[in-house]
């Protein structure tokens, strides 16, 4: 059979499906474009020369720091000293191989853009929603645009990090999608949130 | 005087001023025979026996505190035997037998109460494992029971049977586990070693061993002076390691904070102690009406006698998971107990490797339960310099050779256990 | 109705009906139902614990020990609840509690004529003969007289959210210095969270006639707590009451969303959980007044004098028509005042300090110097003064007010271990080293004047923002009216008349505390015990510092020397349901689907819980009997066709870097770093303790990258000791790793046939004996997405594993089932996989136990003598060693035809069922529809010596006793030829 | 209990998992079975100042080598294992 790239399934799609759309409600939710999502940790020693290589090729500022930066259609989040997940907008399924030849030697590469499914979170209620869930300080000065934590929420492991002010995303592996949504869905209406789709 | 029903009675008609002090609160004399350091079950229980098994009097119990204000006084009071191997069933089921025979042994009602211990099954690896569990028992001539879903259903139809995460497939019931009034206890063990001539001694913290011959330990120094001793036994469940350190070794066990809870007092409602299998949750009803439950322990090492709320709150999920009925019930009181975690969750009552000194430790969170055994095995160990033969695995270099009785299969991570 | 006509600060606009035990009564929005029930002249409303004794109301706060009812019905019936914190609202239905048949008329109170006998710890003395009648007899009359409140018995309707939170200062407690605190704080820019238990700000300014700068407290309180809302960065979160400190400046608090709801409206929660990290926080909790002991004042209509105050002053609810106060403290004339411009008659103030007079109260019989030493009436209608010169009179009065000094509400501040002191200036104990980061203020403090209060608010709540980097200037001190509070010891009347109550609610009196003394109980920790003072609903907080007082004097000792108590967590009790949130029931724990699960579900899967995973038990087809039939067709489909089995649930693990096999030789007892890329090989790894941890098999994908799995339970714990073995033990070597599970949808496809129906999946590729033989591993791509393919077999056939990303799994399990089609490929659950594994005798879960040895389960031959690897030494022990060990057989009934039970012992034939005969056990039982019977995996004694012998498998639960023959694990092709195939 | 993970930041204790004391060290291969024993068994276990190790589980992964009081839970000083063992 020819190489006919399949659609990849949104964790999320299903329960999006179930909400209103709306441009502008305090609490918007929706699945980011299919992306790549990769796991890159730093070779033993070689954590500079890969933040160097990585400027070169990606043109992205990479921080071994708990931080979301991104340049063109990269993007990294430090999840760890020396790792990073590595976003890509638009990739093909196979799309890791490419990253993991260009950083040999520097990094390993773990391809996860089925592992994880991704949340995005946006509006004004959106901040309050995640601290109900997270034990982190979500206060725009503790936690504003650029930050990221690797953490825990519901019992679900999550990777999260403001994108752009007041909008979110949260990683979590995808089998949990389910009862990830169920939380988020209890947790918006004892809080007074009603979620919305983005239109 | 002797507690009965007509000794209450007369002293109501003189208003209750004739009763004594139910044990002597004793200043510590020079020497003695035997000097056991902690006044908690364990060390008291060992002073009676030694008395009543073994005619040894000239004992004192040297307790740095008030008698029971360690893991005797901060435990969720349930009495079982219902392990699994064979180290452990025989030590237990003595330990079971001297509760139904306590009270008349003590004249003094500690409440033992055998109301039926039941252990949930969510699966069947859990069914088999209890199943086996069972069996074993049964072979060294313990009761237990094998429920299915409709059988756990009739002794508990509150539980959650339709709405749960992990849904309960049955139990192992033992009819003869229950609980014990824990406090009483210590007093009833206390009262009955101290009319035999045992002195207890409050207030009395050891800061060191007394040196003898060849290093043979001699006595103890304490806050209240120099006490000797021909034997020197340690039963300071918690506080093992600091004590070992005094004498110079190093034990397999790291103290642990374990938290328990109990709530405000409710009309009877739990008939006996009810353990979830797919969470960390144990429920019973103590006499006063207050549900008395708890989970795991915090996880890290601690002498600090409390814990965080991580756990309460895991140990509440627990409850809430197979009795959501307990949601308006209020959490009235917390505690929490430092644990010897031992490094196969099985205790030590055995010689120590200092000559003199003799060791009973490692209890995990099964101390309480233990208590009867514990102190008749160890005054037969301290009177008779041999291990009691229902408490022969119970050594302390089963590690080095590789003999561990470990009931959960953990390893030497004793917060697993 | 004794409502005043007007004053107070309810709404008398909006009207409440409620009813209680039955009876219909009104109030207002406003009220609490204890006030409610004072307004209409119910003055008795519990029985207490032991004695039954009727009681009435005896405090308007948290600390109530009498006034215990049961709020709502069905469900969401609330045993316990304090009329005086409940906020009447419309419908409000509650009844009496510990009563039978009714609060009037209650039989249990013949316990009560039953009390010269059931003194302090009776109980240990009797009951003992005999002993058979403990549970059948007296256990259950004392805990059906025991208890207070009963639960409804059905699941809790409502829900509890959590919610986290983070300030530089916490200020709890919204009185006046907690107020002064947050407005400081506040204004100079701090980030605040203000608690307060009500849902009205103010404290005791909504109590008390106090003005501040020239007006009514309660309306200053108003205007800060407004000016406090305006403010961004402060957060008052209303009806919260913090419940404990925990460490590095934790604290619980429980906000009570919808308690003053009749129900929670739709989506909200009843209960919200706090955790709250506070760099700096202020305890201005306020303090609670004490009971004055003496006979008789346990007796409905005897009453705190700041409750009295606060129903007058508050809810305009008038508790008595003749009020006498008897008081040791300067609050307790101020109180006689109260009333007096409320226009209530006050019989008289007792005050039994000599010559104290803080203010003049005209037409107040004064008895200075007197004592209280009697009360009588069912309802008081009288009370027994003697005066100073000892003459003693009889008073008409259906109220009697105590004042018996202020106890700092400190409780939440002792639970770190923080001792408290006592103070001889309040008579009472402070605090005087509180938890790190938090300092007190006001009456917390043991300052009561309302000046200093305020006072004390400003300045920590300045320093504590000065400290977080907020400059700012002081708000300035407003002026109050003066406020004295002068007091005297807690105050004991000796020798009067009837039982002088200390604990309240556990009916503990002077003379327990005596016996118990007398008996040896001398420590108060032993005091608490044996009396259970202190140990009811109400926590002690009207009778612990009474009973230190009474405790010293009995024992001969000063109050210092009686020693103290640490207050635990909860400082209030917390509904069990806030603390479980959202995790109860089914939401206990997440659930994993696989990707997969949507398929499974349409072909009619159960599933079965696998830790949190949900896998496919089996798929039954229509006509099928049983689960027995239907997992017998799915094995043999399998050994006959070819079967479809989701593995995805596996801990999958990718290693990488240049050390990667080298970790992975000091992780298992056998050696990859000499595994060829694209070829697998399974491996055991040990604890260190020389006991097997985990199995699995491991690819090397590529010289310097390995994938590795682990059984689904231990995928968590292989990952956390990979992580331990490259960050600690051996962090010098450059290795990568990170869990895959979730990336990768895996599913084997096992069979005689399987070749060929990945033939048709994938007709490119050369899946020959030669070029992809058993245990080889590729990586290629279908339909444009990765896929790997390991020739693997779990089944012992010629099987398969594919994975692809899990986005794709979905399609791939799809695809595989229709490219089976012809070839009716079965989809197999767990349960026939189990079947096959024990067919071929693979350890799984109840074989890895945690208390086996490589050696138990017959890979002693892999493990390496050539190299070290965790576990390597400790393993050589000698009890790991013991040739007398049960080790890993396999057994089948010898009849052929019974059944097998997992968990039965094993036993030699013809000996009695006792320990002493017990040789090991049935670890895993399935039907084989290859061997045509049940068959079984077993630990045994030297097993592998016997084959051939007979033993019994007993399962004396059970009642089952069935010879075995003992056997070679391996049941099914033990050369391994259909593997290979 | 709050830790301060050198990485995440300031944590709640319940995204760690507890092992123990940090300062035994895994003995040499040919070291023995004593001194293995010793190593995996044997603790100080003191009431006071403990070296510990801690996983973020459920954050960064890294071990931690917590410096920590037991009598009162105050933790004085977090690193990376990885670090410290430099």
């Amino acid at each position: 059979m020819a190489d006919l790239f399949l659609p990849a399934e949104g964790a999320f799609a299903p329960f999006l499906e179930t909400l209103s759309p709306s441009g502008n409600g305090r609490l918007v939710l929706s699945e980011p474009p299919a992306r790549g999502i990769a796991t890159v940790m730093a070779r033993a020693g070689q954590g500079a020369a890969l933040a160097t290589r990585m400027k070169a090729l990606y043109g992205i500022d990479v921080e071994d720091a708990a931080r979301f930066v991104t340049a063109g259609d990269v993007a990294l989040v430090g999840t760890g000293p020396g790792a990073w997940l590595m976003l890509r907008e638009g990739a093909a399924p196979d799309w890791a191989a490419q990253p993991a030849g260009e950083l040999d030697g520097l990094a390993s590469v773990f391809d996860q853009s089925s592992g994880y499914a991704v949340l995005r979170l946006g509006g004004a209620g959106a901040a309050t929603l995640l601290s109900r869930g997270a034990f982190i300080d979500m206060h725009p000065r503790a936690f504003p645009v650029g930050a990221a934590a690797v953490t825990v929420m519901s019992h679900i492991g999550a990777i999260l990090w403001q994108r752009e002010a007041a909008v979110y995303e949260v990683a979590i592996f995808r089998s949990y999608a389910a009862s990830f949504w169920h939380w988020i869905a209890a947790t918006a209406a004892a809080n007074g949130l009603t979620p919305m789709r983005s239109a | 005087m002797r507690y009965s029903i007509f000794s209450l009675a007369r002293q109501a008609l003189s208003g209750h001023r004739g009763w004594r002090p139910a044990w002597r609160d004793a200043a510590p004399r020079d020497a003695y025979d035997v000097v056991i350091v902690g006044g908690g079950g364990h060390g008291l229980a060992t002073a009676h026996y030694l008395a009543r098994n073994h005619g040894i009097t000239n004992v004192a119990v040297i307790e740095k505190g008030w008698i029971g204000g360690g893991n005797a006084g901060r435990n969720t009071t349930i009495i079982r035997s219902n392990y699994g191997l064979p180290g452990n069933i025989p030590f237990y089921e003595w330990s079971m037998k001297l509760w139904e025979g306590l009270e008349q042994d003590l004249n003094y009602n500690a409440m033992v109460s055998q109301r039926g211990v039941l252990n949930l099954y969510h699966s069947d690896a859990q069914r088999d494992a209890y199943v086996r569990r069972g069996n074993a028992m049964r072979l060294h001539g313990v009761d237990a029971e094998l429920l299915d879903r409709e059988g756990v259903r009739r002794i508990a139809p509150f539980l959650n049977f339709d709405n749960a995460r992990f849904p309960i497939q049955g139990g192992l019931l033992q009819p003869r586990g229950g609980t014990a009034r824990h406090d009483a206890v210590v007093w009833g063990y206390a009262r009955a070693a101290s009319a035999r001539g045992v002195d207890i001694v409050q207030n009395a913290e050891v800061t060191g061993f007394l040196r003898g011959p060849g290093g043979r330990i001699a006595g103890v120094e304490t806050s209240r002076g120099t006490i000797r001793a021909n034997k020197v036994a340690v039963a300071v469940a918690g506080n093992s390691s600091r004590v070992a350190a005094m004498a110079g070794f190093r034990l397999p066990i790291e103290s642990h904070v374990l938290q328990a809870f109990v709530s405000e007092a409710l009309k009877p409602l739990i008939p006996g102690v009810i353990t979830f299998g797919a969470g960390h949750f144990y429920v019973s009803q103590s006499d006063k009406g207050g549900l008395v439950f708890g989970g795991d322990i915090d996880g890290y090492n601690s002498y600090a006698q409390r814990g965080n709320l991580p756990v309460v709150e895991d140990v509440c999920e627990g409850g809430m998971a197979i009795m959501p009925m307990i949601g308006r019930a209020r959490l009235l009181r917390s505690w929490g107990g430092i644990m010897d975690m031992s490094m196969d969750g099985s205790p030590i009552i055995d010689h120590a490797p200092v000559p003199g000194l003799y060791l009973n430790a490692g209890w995990c969170y099964g101390g309480f339960k233990a208590t009867p055994a514990s102190g008749w095995c160890f005054a037969h160990l301290i009177a008779r310099d041999e291990p009691h033969p229902v408490a022969t695995d119970f050594r302390l270099d089963r590690f080095a050779a590789g003999r561990m009785v470990d009931e959960k299969g953990q390893g030497a991570q004793p917060n697993l256990h | 109705m004794s409502r005043l006509a007007a004053g107070g600060l309810i709404d008398r606009s909006q009207p409440l009906r409620f009813r209680f035990d039955g009876r219909d009564y009104g109030g207002f929005a406003g009220d609490t139902l204890a006030s409610a029930l004072i307004a209409n002249d119910v003055r008795l409303v519990g029985r207490s614990f032991k004695y039954h004794r009727p009681r009435g109301l005896l405090t308007a706060g948290a600390e109530e020990p009498n006034a215990l009812v049961t709020l709502r019905a069905g469900a969401r019936a609330e045993p316990n609840s304090r009329a005086t914190t409940i906020e009447l609202y419309d419908g409000l239905e509650a009844k009496s509690q510990n009563r039978w048949p009714s609060l009037g008329f209650d039989l249990m109170a013949v316990n009560g004529l039953m009390s010269p006998l059931f003194v302090a710890g009776f109980y240990y003395k009797t009951f003992m003969w005999p002993a058979a009648l403990w549970e059948k007899l007296y256990e259950p009359l004392i805990r059906r007289a025991a208890g207070l409140g009963a639960l409804s018995g059905a699941p809790d309707p409502d829900h509890y959210d959590k919610a986290h939170g983070f300030c530089d200062l916490l200020v709890i407690g919204a009185g006046p210095a907690g107020l002064a605190a947050a407005l400081a704080a506040g204004r100079a820019g701090a980030r605040v969270f203000l608690l307060e238990q009500e849902n009205e700000l103010g404290g005791r300014l909504l109590s008390e006639r106090h003005e501040i700068d020239g007006r009514p407290g309660h309306l200053w309180a108003r205007e800060v707590a407004d000016e406090l809302s305006a403010l961004p960065e402060v957060t008052i979160l209303r009806r919260t009451t913090a419940f404990g400190v925990y460490d590095d400046r934790s604290y619980g608090a429980i906000e009570r969303v919808a308690d003053h709801l009749a129900e929670p409206l739709p989506g909200q929660p009843r209960q919200r959980l706090w955790k709250i990290v506070a760099k700096r926080t202020i305890l201005a909790a306020g303090a609670i007044e004490r009971p004055i002991l003496f006979g008789g004042n346990d007796r409905p209509g005897v009453m705190m004098a700041s409750a009295v105050q606060s129903y007058v002053n508050r809810f305009a609810a008038v508790p008595g028509r003749r009020i006498a106060l008897f008081t040791t403290s300067d609050s307790g004339w101020q109180v006689a005042a109260d009333l007096r411009a409320a226009g209530v008659e006050v019989a008289a103030l007792i005050d039994p300090r000599e010559g104290a007079a803080p203010m003049a109260l005209p037409d107040v019989p004064l008895f200075a110097g007197g004592t209280v030493t009697s009360t009588h009436g069912r309802i008081l209608r009288s009370i027994g003064v003697r005066a100073a010169g000892g003459r003693v009179t009889r008073i008409a009065a259906d109220v009697l007010a105590m004042a018996g000094g202020w106890n700092p509400a400190m409780g939440i501040g002792c639970n770190l271990g923080s001792r408290p002191i006592w103070s001889e200036a309040i008579h009472s104990f402070v605090l005087k080293a509180p938890p790190p980061g938090m300092a007190l203020a006001g009456a917390a403090a043991g300052r009561f004047s309302l000046a200093e209060t305020i006072g004390d608010g400003l300045r920590e709540g300045m320093a504590a923002a000065a400290d977080m980097g907020h400059e700012g200037h002081a708000p300035p001190m407003p002026r109050t009216s003066d406020d004295k509070a002068g007091v005297a010891a807690p105050w004991h009347v000796p020798g009067g008349r009837g039982k002088a109550f200390v604990d309240f609610q556990h009916d503990v009196t002077d003379s327990d505390i005596a016996l118990s003394v007398r008996e040896g109980f001398r420590s108060v920790e032993h005091l608490k015990r044996y009396t259970t003072l202190g140990m009811a609903t109400d926590q002690g907080k009207t009778s612990q510092v009474n009973a230190h007082a009474l405790l010293a004097m009995y024992s001969g000792k000063a109050i210092v020397e009686a020693g103290t108590v640490l207050s635990r967590p909860p400082y209030l009790p917390v509904a069990i349901g806030a603390f479980a949130g959202h995790h109860r029931d089914a939401d206990f724990r997440p659930v994993r689907l696989t990707a997969g699960h949507g398929w499974a579900v349409e072909q009619g899967a159960r599933f079965v819980d696998a830790g949190q995973w949900k896998r496919a038990q089996w798929f039954a087809r229509p006509g099928e009997t049983g689960w027995l039939e239907t997992v017998s067709r799915e094995a043999r489909a399998v050994r006959s066709g070819v079967g479809l089995c989701d593995v995805s649930t596996l801990g999958k693990i990718e290693l990488s870097g240049a050390d990667a096999g080298v970790l992975l030789d000091r992780l298992y007892i056998n050696n990859f770093s000499t595994l060829k890329v694209g070829r697998a090989r399974y491996g055991v790894m040990l604890r260190e303790d020389g006991i097997v941890m985990d199995d699995g098999t491991t690819t090397r994908l590529a010289e310097d990258r390995y994938f590795l799995t682990t059984t689904t339970a231990n995928a968590a714990r292989v990952m956390q000791h990979i992580d331990y073995c490259r960050q600690i033990l051996w962090p010098e070597l450059d290795v990568q790793a990170v869990s895959v599970t979730e990336q990768w949808a895996q599913y084997a496809v096992a069979g005689p046939l399987s070749r060929r129906l990945l033939q048709y999946l994938l007709p490119d590729l050369d899946l020959s004996n030669e070029a992809f033989p058993f245990m080889a591993a590729a990586e290629t791509r279908w339909r444009g997405v990765p896929m790997r393919i390991f020739r693997l077999s779990f089944s012992g056939e010629l099987a398969y594993e594919l994975g692809v990303p899990a986005a794709y799994g979905d399609a791939l399990v799809r695809a595989l089932m229709e490219a089976g089609r012809p070839l009716d490929a079965t989809p197999y659950g767990t349960e026939a996989l189990g079947v096959l594994r024990i067919e071929k005798g693979h350890a799984a879960g109840n074989e890895l136990n945690g208390q086996t040895t490589a050696a138990d389960l017959g890979f002693g031959g892999m493990m390496s003598t050539k190299k070290d690897y965790i576990g390597r030494v400790m393993a050589a022990r000698p009890g790991l060693t013991d040739p007398d060990r049960p080790v890993l057989i396999g057994i089948r009934p010898v009849d052929r035809v019974s059944r097998l039970a997992g968990g039965a012992h094993l036993l030699p034939t013809g000996v009695p069922d006792i320990a002493a005969h017990d040789e090991g056990h049935v670890t895993s039982v399935a039907f084989s529809p290859m061997m045509d019977g049940w068959i079984g995996l077993a630990l045994l004694r030297r097993g592998r010596e016997r084959i051939g012998e007979h033993v019994r498998a007993v399962d004396l639960l059970r009642g089952t006793d069935v010879e075995v023959e003992i056997c070679s694990p391996v049941f099914v092709d033990p050369e391994g030829v259909r593997l290979r195939g | 209990m709050r830790v301060k993970c050198p990485y995440c930041g300031d944590r709640d204790v319940h995204e760690f998992v507890y092992r123990g004391d940090a300062a035994p060290v895994r003995p040499a291969a040919d070291a023995g079975e004593a001194a293995f024993a010793d190593y995996v068994y044997l603790r100080d276990n003191p009431a006071g100042p403990i070296a510990e190790h801690w996983y973020h589980a459920q954050g960064c992964r890294n071990w931690l080598v917590v410096e920590r009081d037991t009598r009162s839970h105050a933790i004085a000083a977090v690193r990376l294992a990885r670090e410290a063992a430099r």
